[in-house]
């Protein structure tokens, strides 16, 4: 019986809370209808296409290769990325540069993004800080496979 | 005049001549053993005389010569140790100047008694002017019938060859020596085998220093008695103690083993200049740890010098004057195993290259606190883990320093 | 004669019309209003010629969107029932609203006219009846599907409508021992009066534990969260698994027409239907004395947005209840059913006995 | 033989015995006690530059190097006490302060020494903080083989190969202490047959092969053993393939051949020309089998040897003998050669059994035999005299021919061969590599490479050497053996498959 007089009493709470937001939302909606305290928000939904959320800074975009300072990819194809990457989604292939100093280049540096899980592994394990995923472009869209395979080294 | 013959550096006119050799009583030891005496007595003789190796390590030498198997079929060989590269050195060459005889009959007795028949002399590449003077008096020798082709006219044949060396400091490392004899990179062998065993081409060789060999005519002349007192009971013989840096009468002093350091510095050769106070003295070569000024006295004979945490090495006392920053002493020290290294094994190559970085870090004034302790730390890692003793030449002297002069260093650091 | 059908014809129309929009617009506010609950916007974007309104235009959207979508039905499903049963859910729910009363009788030309569909004298017992009919729906759409988690569905659903009817109808017989009759006109009427000089006699005054068993137990009938086992969309999808296009729509159209309905009939039965608290045909007597004049028309306009305004608040508050609560699980379903629901309801009429006798 | 006389020894507690004359390192290694080490190699004598291998032994006042230090009885060895673990962290810090931190373009990676070592016994974190020497990179010494000067560890491996194995000595060390480098002599290229073995022995990547260069990493590496086919030495090779991820799927790749060990045959090392062997199992391949008739169609080989069935069961049997022939090759494996024996000889009792081997090539006098297949052995144990067939009476008489392998042009003329089988009505071609002789053929079969099956070869000394497959096979090919016994099966003939060794 207790249990019971328990549970109402959680129901009544509940209703209580969703009953609050609605009428203290409505009111607000009702009053920004009117132009009056416009500047509070009563949702937090953000209007997508218009409007955007700010990124993370530690949020995990498309990846990018960075530069050296003669426009080269600092990458030099280690394949670290490619060795940690838990969905097989990065392909590598190295090639010659002629620089003895940096050797090796990427000839090919092409992510799947059908297989990526933007896990960031392969942006921890480079060694060289060449990988990032920091280029806050998130949507990522294509109408075939194929074009979801991002070559890096080519962007 | 019979002061002289029985000094390694004879003081009379034309000292290297053979006349005059042979005026100071030359060639009559060598007679002595060859003619009358069996190889085996004169290894004796010389064990008995305590005749520790003058070259640095003091290793006895008729000790040396009896692990150099007897009689069999094969060439043997004698090498002598005439590179003489230690910094704050120049007994040898003394020596080769001014009493080459005396070697080459100390090299003929040697050869005797080892039973040799063929001898090289190596010569720092240096030292090529003098080489000629070697090379002049052999052939003086060898006409007088003292060398070459039976020997006194006895059956005993001895060649000598004066090879130059390339100015390695790591050719005066006996194996590295023979290396450089074979014609190869002067780096030294693994041992064991020891040279005396598995040496020159191969075959059992004995390998002493100038000193030591000129010390032989002395013992085999006058006996081992007479030799052991002109010194101490194990250690035998008088030494040359090259003395330079802040004295007033640097040079090269003929002096009973075990004479005390401060005597050598204050009464031979004159003490400090005006003005000047001893700030460090190293005893025996750049290698041999630097000692501190109350740390002075102290006997100059092995085993004392080894007790003090230093070693005799090869006598040449430098003496450091309180105008001198240890610093500066660090970084020739640091300049000079870095350049002389050989390259072959690990600790050595890169640690005295690292020393070497580290100390001229600090000389700009890029010091960090953190230094020393990695300079300290450098040299442990050195110490007893190379393949020769150029490991510890390199790394004692520069703990000693950092050690005993750390407060100093630090300001410099800090700087 | 001809007059006669005329008026029926016109009564079914705008009822039919008024309980369609208002399910269209109750589509709409159960968007906007979880949106709100939840801080959200909610469904924003439809517009007519760049005219949003609040995302008003989305019910026809979706109409639209149904209504074009394709027909299937699965190939071993049985065409002519699966066709069948949405319609049936349908049917039965909205011809529930003939009996409803909108307002008091108007005068008009002469004529007394009743604004309520058909005056049934004993309308209570079609609302049941009809209520329970809805069950054919589901179940021949989960036997028609030919789908297992369509077929659960269905069972499910016929076992808890059928509990719940029990209920149900338990927490009526309190009101029909209290009201003097079943005709829903009467009982509106009924509820004209006061009790104690002030109170409206409305049946939640007489009745408070009848019409908490009444409502949790036509919640219930509605098949909604939190009691969707029916439909259970994160687990078995439910009875309509199988419906697409214009089918499912009935169907979710049924359920927001059982809302209304369920609104509906709270208002008539323990709501007092059109009436507004001391208003009588002149105008309102207040219970503290005085007196306010209202012109006859506006009186019959007051009654009939009294009666709106009831169902409107009812539909929002099942709507609240439907996003402030989740689901039960199926054992605390049929307990609360049967442990709960059943016995308040015979306790109710017990206690409405006893009042009752002791009177 | 002579009794190889043992020592007895403790190594970190545990008692050994080992051969006299061994060191305290291989005496550890065979007690399963690994001690680090680089500059010693077994093929060679110690030369204790790297000072790794650095262990207390009792009575000694300091530590020794293992791999220079020989055996005593009664010799009580500690590899792993805290001086020991000390040193040897030193020694790692001082090979990293001087070596670059390549690793991420270095194709010694994951398989270096120095890695290995610095990962298990390194001091963390390191404390060099000067800059490191500049040194040449990239050097080219010849025959592929690229110096970089900045990774070497001076552990002078190369220099003592090339010095104690091939007597070669194109290398050596120049310069002194840190400078120290090694080089040629007048920049004079290495040139010799075992040169490859220079990367084998590297212990870091210092000496990289051009070949192999950036291809792949090592980590991804498939590493089998087989026995090399490309002489008849029967060298014991490791084939170095990646057949998943990250290649493109259905590829499969062998990126390189190394030695394997086989003290009875090449001991450490393996030719140039067999480790050019990579090139006979990846490139040139026939892809899929090709019919003249319908070149373009997709065509299982099973329903393409129907076809060579059927030809050989149009030939009444009697006739057989003089109207069917068969081109063997030296490089079957010993179970294959059985089973043709079985097949042709016996089951079908064919006189005309040829063979056409590839041409034979200098001997190098180490490893490299005159013979350029590996199981001419096998081929005289199964039975057969191998002998080339004369065209023109092949011409002449045969009605279908079955080729194995394409060596023919080696001996003849490709005119010879092509106006010869333009007169026989029926011949197939079965070949691992495309080549000329695939156009004159009706069929063409793509054969796997010894690499991609398993068998046995008997080596120019008649050792029986059986190895497993090394490499998955390309898609589409099939064995000999496949062949064979599909063939004795379609046949109806018995040739007892399961005993055919």
């Amino acid at each position: 019986m207790l249990k019971g007089w328990l549970v109402l009493r959680e129901l009544l709470r509940g209703a209580a809370i969703t009953g609050r937001h609605f009428f203290a939302n409505m009111t607000f909606h009702t009053l920004k209808l009117f132009g009056i305290r416009a500047k509070r928000r009563g949702a937090v939904t953000i209007q997508y296409p218009e409007e955007r959320k700010a990124l993370s800074p530690r949020h995990r975009s498309l990846h990018r290769l960075r530069a050296r300072e003669d426009g080269k990819p600092s990458c030099v194809a280690c394949m670290l990325c490619v060795t940690v990457c838990p969905s097989e989604c990065l392909s590598v292939e190295a090639a010659e540069d002629d620089d003895p100093e940096i050797q090796k280049t990427p000839a090919r540096f092409v992510v799947d993004l059908n297989r990526c899980c933007f896990c960031g592994f392969c942006v921890e394990a480079c060694p060289v800080d060449a990988i990032r995923m920091d280029t806050g472009e998130i949507r990522l869209a294509a109408s075939t496979r194929a074009g979801l395979e991002i070559s890096l080294d080519k962007r | 005049m019979s002061e002289d013959a029985v000094r390694l550096i004879p003081a009379d006119e034309g000292s290297w001549r053979l006349e005059a050799y042979l005026r100071r009583g030359g060639y009559e030891a060598a007679r002595k053993a060859v003619m009358s005496m069996a190889p085996a007595d004169v290894i004796t003789e010389v064990r008995k005389a305590g005749l520790r190796g003058r070259g640095g390590a003091g290793f006895p030498a008729g000790l040396k010569w009896s692990f150099v198997p007897q009689g069999g079929a094969g060439p043997k060989y004698l090498c002598v140790n005439a590179d003489e590269g230690e910094p704050g050195t120049f007994k040898d060459r003394a020596i080769l100047v001014r009493n080459p005889h005396q070697l080459i009959e100390g090299m003929t007795i040697a050869a005797f008694g080892v039973g040799i028949r063929k001898a090289f002399i190596y010569v720092r590449g240096e030292y090529g002017r003098i080489a000629g003077r070697l090379r002049e008096a052999i052939a003086e020798a060898e006409d007088e019938g003292f060398l070459g082709g039976g020997i006194f006219g006895s059956g005993f044949d001895l060649e000598v060859i004066v090879h130059l060396g390339a100015g390695a400091y790591i050719c005066g490392e006996e194996t590295a020596l023979l290396e450089s004899i074979e014609g190869r990179r002067g780096q030294p062998r693994l041992k064991p085998p020891f040279p005396a065993v598995v040496g020159l081409f191969r075959a059992p060789t004995a390998i002493n220093n100038v000193e030591t060999l000129a010390n032989v005519p002395l013992i085999i002349g006058r006996g081992a008695d007479w030799f052991l007192g002109r010194g101490l009971p194990k250690d035998g013989g008088t030494r040359l103690f090259g003395v330079s840096g802040a004295v007033r009468r640097p040079g090269l002093y003929e002096l009973p083993m075990g004479t005390q350091l401060r005597t050598i510095i204050e009464i031979h050769a004159g003490g400090p200049p005006e003005g000047v106070a001893i700030k460090a003295v190293i005893p025996g070569g750049l290698s041999a740890p630097a000692l501190r000024p109350d740390e002075l006295d102290v006997t100059m004979d092995f085993d004392a010098l080894a007790r003090a945490g230093s070693m005799l090495g090869s006598a040449g006392i430098i003496v450091i004057g309180d105008k001198i920053p240890i610093l500066d002493v660090l970084k020739v020290m640091a300049r000079f195993y870095a350049h002389e290294s050989c390259g072959q094994c690990t600790p050595c190559r890169i640690g005295t290259s690292w020393i070497h970085k580290t100390v001229m870090r600090i000389g700009e004034g890029q010091g960090r606190a953190s230094d020393l302790d990695h300079i300290l730390r450098l040299a442990d890692g050195m110490k007893g883990r190379t393949l020769c003793p150029m490991g510890d030449a390199a790394a004692l002297p520069v703990q000693a320093l950092v050690t005993k002069f750390r407060d100093e260093l630090e300001k410099a650091v800090a700087r | 004669m001809f007059a006669d059908v005329l008026i029926i014809l016109v009564k079914v129309v705008l009822t039919l019309t008024w309980t369609l929009l208002l399910a269209l617009f109750l589509t709409w506010v159960e968007r906007k209003e979880s949106a709100v609950m939840q801080d959200r916007i909610g469904a924003n974007r439809a517009s007519v010629f760049g005219l949003r309104l609040f995302g008003l235009f989305q019910p026809f959207a979706d109409a639209i969107k149904m209504l074009f979508k394709e027909d299937f039905a699965p190939t071993f499903s049985q065409r002519a029932l699966h066709w069948l049963a949405p319609t049936l859910s349908f049917f039965f729910v909205a011809v529930t609203m003939v009996a409803v009363p909108f307002g008091d009788a108007i005068h008009l030309f002469g004529r007394t006219i009743p604004l309520q569909v058909v005056d049934l004298n004993a309308a209570l017992l079609f609302v049941l009846a009809m209520l329970s009919l809805g069950i054919y729906g589901i179940l021949v759409s989960g036997w028609a599907s030919s789908n297992r988690f369509a077929l659960i569905g269905s069972l499910r659903g016929a076992a808890q409508l059928i509990s719940y009817e029990v209920a149900l109808g338990l927490s009526l017989v309190g009101l029909i021992m209290v009201f003097p009759t079943l005709r829903l006109s009467g009982i509106v009427e009924f509820q004209g009066g006061l009790v104690f000089g002030f109170l409206p006699k409305w049946g939640v005054f007489l009745q408070p534990l009848g019409f908490a068993v009444f409502f949790l137990a036509g919640m219930a009938e509605t098949k909604r969260v939190p009691f969707d086992m029916p439909e259970g969309e994160s687990e078995i999808i439910g009875f309509y698994t199988e419906y697409g296009g214009l089918k499912f729509g009935l169907f979710m159209f049924t359920d927001f027409l059982e809302v209304i309905v369920l609104s509906a009939l709270a208002t008539t039965l323990f709501f007092g239907g059109w009436q507004v608290p001391w208003l009588g045909a002149g105008g309102f007597v207040f219970p503290w004395g005085g007196s306010l004049k209202v012109a006859p028309w506006a009186v019959t306009v007051l009654q009939v947005l009294a009666f709106n305004i009831k169902v409107f608040f009812f539909c929002w508050l099942q709507v609240l209840t439907r996003w402030t609560y989740p689901r039960f699980r199926y054992d605390q379903l049929m307990d609360f059913g049967w442990k709960v629901l059943v016995p308040l309801g015979v306790v109710n009429i017990l206690a409405t006995g006893f009042i009752l006798a002791a009177r | 033989m002579s009794e190889v006389k043992m020592v007895g020894l403790t190594i970190d507690g545990r008692t050994v015995r080992a051969a006299e004359g061994t060191n305290v390192l291989q005496a550890a290694e065979q007690a399963g006690i690994s001690i680090p080490h680089f500059c010693y190699h077994p093929a060679f004598e110690a030369e204790g530059n790297c000072r790794l291998c650095l262990v207390e032994i009792e009575g000694l006042p300091k530590l020794d190097s293992a791999c220079s230090t020989v055996v005593r009885e009664g010799m009580i060895v500690r590899t792993s006490t805290a001086p020991v673990l000390e040193a040897r962290k030193d020694v790692l810090e001082f090979l990293l302060a001087e070596h670059p931190l390549d690793c991420p373009i270095c194709d010694k990676a994951g398989e270096c020494k120095l890695q290995d070592y610095y990962d298990r016994h390194g001091l963390f974190p390191g404390w060099f903080l000067e800059a490191k020497e500049k040194r040449q990179k990239k050097i080219s010494i010849g025959k592929g083989l690229l110096l970089d000067r900045e990774r070497c560890i001076l552990c002078t491996r190369c220099v003592r190969y090339l010095r104690k194995v091939t007597g070669t000595g194109e290398l050596g060390v120049f310069e002194r202490g840190v400078r120290a480098e090694v080089g040629t002599y007048d920049d004079a290229p290495i040139d010799n047959n075992y040169s490859g073995n220079l990367v084998d022995i590297c212990p870091v990547g210092a000496i990289t092969d051009t070949d192999f260069r950036f291809k792949t990493r090592a980590w991804f590496l498939e590493k089998r053993p087989t026995v090399c086919p490309r002489c008849s030495r029967g060298c014991a090779v490791i084939v170095e393939s990646v057949s998943g991820y990250p290649l493109e799927e259905g590829e499969r790749r062998v990126f390189r051949i190394r030695a394997g060990e086989n003290p009875a045959v090449n001991g450490y090392w393996i030719c140039d020309f067999g480790r050019a062997g990579r090139r006979d199992i990846d490139e040139g391949r026939q892809e899929r089998v090709i019919k003249s008739a319908s070149p373009e169609s997709e065509l299982s080989w099973q329903k393409a040897l129907a076809d060579v069935m059927a030809r050989i069961r149009s030939v009444p049997g009697p006739e057989r003998a003089a109207k069917v022939a068969v081109i063997l090759n030296s490089r079957m494996t010993r179970e294959e050669l059985t089973l043709a024996k079985r097949l042709f000889a016996e089951g079908l009792s064919l006189d005309k059994i040829f063979f056409a081997d590839p041409k034979p090539g200098a001997a190098d006098g180490f490893l490299l035999t005159e013979e350029r297949v590996p199981n001419a052995r096998g081929v005289l144990q199964a039975g057969f005299s191998p002998r080339l067939p004369d065209l023109d009476a092949l011409a002449a008489s045969v009605e279908v021919l079955l080729v194995f392998g394409s060596h023919l042009l080696d001996h003849f003329s490709e005119e010879a061969v092509s106006r010869a089988l333009a007169k026989i009505p029926s011949k197939f071609l079965f070949s691992a590599h495309t080549g000329p002789l695939d156009r004159l053929a009706e069929i063409v079969f793509p054969l796997a490479v010894s690499a991609e099956k398993s068998g046995t070869y008997i080596n120019i000394d008649g050792l029986r050497q059986s190895f497993g497959r090394a490499a998955e096979p390309a898609p589409g090919v099939v064995s000999e053996h496949e062949i064979l016994g599909c063939l004795a099966a379609g046949l109806g003939l018995n040739v007892g498959e399961h005993d055919v060794r």
